[in-house]
């Protein structure tokens, strides 16, 4: 729509007051213009203070959403933030674009999904889970691809570090949350996500704070 | 434990065992080795028979013994709690031990390789999952964002004060030069009042002594009083003049001495 | 969303023959993505070698540059290539102000602390004052902060201008009027006057007289 460019805006100068923000097709075409041209997701916020004052990134960025809605190019929701990317589907069109990831080994993408859907989770969960000691390599592959972060530390004894997922992670799996993770809801139901010590195992008062806290990290990020 | 024991009549099963020793490095530990297994029972792994598992996994380390592959040593430990398990199971249980029973045992273990399954399940649909750069792309071209640097540059109150203060005492270090404009000195006064005395027969006010201009200036007047008054001292001692006050803050009067 | 993922795409053979152009919507997407994924600039022949057989990239090119035309972004020829860049006008938003704090100079302070005390002053005066040269630069350093800026001329040979501090000046430290300065008394009794002032200091009496002795003074001198 040609008509909606700045030449319009422009046609309306007595409600363009300082102090008053751009038409709402304005304030569109800026946050068009600053996902368009960044490669990462730009939190609401950040988006405001970049927008002159009195802007609304949230309800624009939501508009422009729909505005790409089956296009080449869409606007994600990328945790608390915003990106553009193009469609999945078309991605047959870029071989030149293609990056060479390495490719993980299978104790990297088993311990990822552990975090993911475990988080905040402890090294100790991790080989309790798995079976087997994580090596000290996996995690730092994980942590070099920006996929996973430290976490806060748990309030068992020892107070262990803890590891989390990130906005890159999300971004990358196209995720918008750690809670749209495929079946987190139907693992959550049948249990799998506790933490369950062995029977007769000493430590089995803390099993209630754990849950508490993935339930609460999952919650948060809502 | 309704499917009892597990045995390798079967042939298939037996090349599998087989398979499976052959393999064993390939395998991420024991409990990857048993959810493994489990596979052969084919079952939902929360309708798996744990006993059934622990024999299979007892029977591949024996077969392994004997064919003198060497096992890790957590391979060993989970085969000797899967036996402690399995007596566990098969025996009826003795009340006055205060142990967990063989049930909640086999439970925890179906439970970890039910959580373990579920995992790799996750961790491939995550892996098959659109991705970034293979499968949607980012900004090619992106504009960075030019970061506009501005100085602001900021100086308190003490900041201004200070600087003046330093200016101002820096002027002290400056040669003195007395401004002599608005200064009327005890020489000038001296001189001027000896001129005049001779004059002075009656007693007059000392301050009628003071020069044209420098009576209405206040800093003027202060300055031309006290020299005049420190002059008209001087004469006195001299002897030249006689001076007097008739009550605190009177006028001084002075008049010149009548020579013999 | 990996309802649309390759898959998705591979659900739709029969509009990808091999044979039959995608329709033109497609084609549009097609063209969209690749712009904005692209490193750098396309020609029309390398759009028409990645699209699937039998599209018309010029034609979707130009098609695209309509569609955009007006919005934050636009389809803008690069020589004999196609690429996408954000509209000219909001170039503003790709700025990103970083503000850095820095101690103004000893000289700005002390040249501004005189225009402050001898307003109106002239540049000549303050170098007496200062007993050094003031650059040009301290000045126009002063006057861009807007602390100070030109006050009236002074009525005397070469008509010289003179300085005086604004009100954004007041503002910043606090004043209400340049006659709240600290007189040098204060300063003393502040601990700020070591020694004492030299006889017959302009500044030496109680405030009120100061302000007019030092106007007093620099006109006296004049």
């Amino acid at each position: 729509m040609p008509e909606t460019g700045p030449e319009a805006a422009d046609d309306r100068p007595p409600r363009e007051s300082l102090f008053e923000a751009p038409p709402e097709a304005e304030q569109e075409r800026m946050v068009e213009a600053i996902l368009f041209a960044t490669v990462e997701p730009i939190g609401v916020a950040d988006l405001n203070t970049r927008l002159p004052h009195g802007c609304d990134a949230a309800a624009t960025v939501e508009r422009l959403r729909k505005r790409y809605e089956g296009r080449g190019v869409s606007v994600v929701k990328v945790g608390d933030a915003w990106a553009m990317r193009t469609a999945p589907d078309l991605g047959f069109l870029m071989q030149k674009e293609t990056v060479e990831t390495r490719k993980l080994s299978r104790a990297a993408v088993e311990t990822l999904a552990i975090i993911a859907y475990h988080q905040p989770v402890t090294r100790a969960e991790i080989e309790e889970i798995r079976g087997v000691s994580v090596s000290r390599g996996t995690v730092d592959q994980l942590l070099e691809l920006e996929w996973i972060r430290f976490g806060r530390r748990k309030m068992t004894p020892g107070r262990p570090v803890t590891y989390v997922v990130t906005q890159e992670f999300l971004d990358h799996f196209g995720l918008e949350s750690a809670r749209d993770l495929p079946g987190l809801k139907e693992l959550r139901a049948a249990g799998l996500l506790e933490n369950r010590p062995p029977p007769g195992d000493a430590l089995q008062g803390d099993d209630g704070e754990d849950d508490q806290d993935q339930t609460d990290m999952f919650e948060d990020e809502a | 434990m309704p499917d009892g024991d597990m045995d390798f009549s079967d042939v298939g099963d037996r090349l599998a065992a087989e398979a499976l020793i052959v393999d064993v490095d390939g395998f991420e530990g024991p409990l990857d080795l048993l959810l493994m297994l489990s596979r052969t029972q084919k079952v939902d792994l929360r309708k798996i028979s744990v006993l059934a598992l622990a024999e299979q996994y007892l029977s591949f380390v024996q077969r392994a013994k004997t064919l003198r592959i060497e096992l890790a040593a957590d391979y060993l430990v989970m085969a000797a709690w899967l036996a402690f398990l399995k007596s566990r199971l098969l025996l009826p249980p003795d009340p006055s031990d205060e142990g967990p029973s063989g049930e909640e045992l086999a439970a925890h273990l179906a439970f970890q390789l039910e959580r373990l399954a579920a995992m790799r399940d996750r961790a491939a649909q995550l892996m098959a999952r659109d991705q970034k750069g293979r499968d949607f792309f980012v900004r090619g071209l992106p504009e960075d964002v030019t970061r506009v640097r501005r100085v602001r540059y900021t100086a308190t109150l003490l900041d201004l004060m200070q600087g003046y203060a330093r200016i101002r005492t820096k002027d002290e270090f400056r040669p003195y030069v007395m401004d002599r404009d608005n200064v009327f000195t005890l020489e000038q006064a001296l001189e001027r009042m000896r001129g005049l005395i001779g004059y002075a027969g009656e007693w007059t006010d000392l301050l009628s002594y003071l020069p044209e201009g420098w009576e209405s200036d206040p800093q003027r007047r202060r300055s031309a009083t006290a020299s005049h008054f420190a002059a008209s001292l001087e004469l006195v001692k001299t002897g030249a003049i006689r001076i007097r006050q008739s009550d605190t803050f009177a006028p001084i009067q002075i008049r010149a001495v009548a020579r013999a």
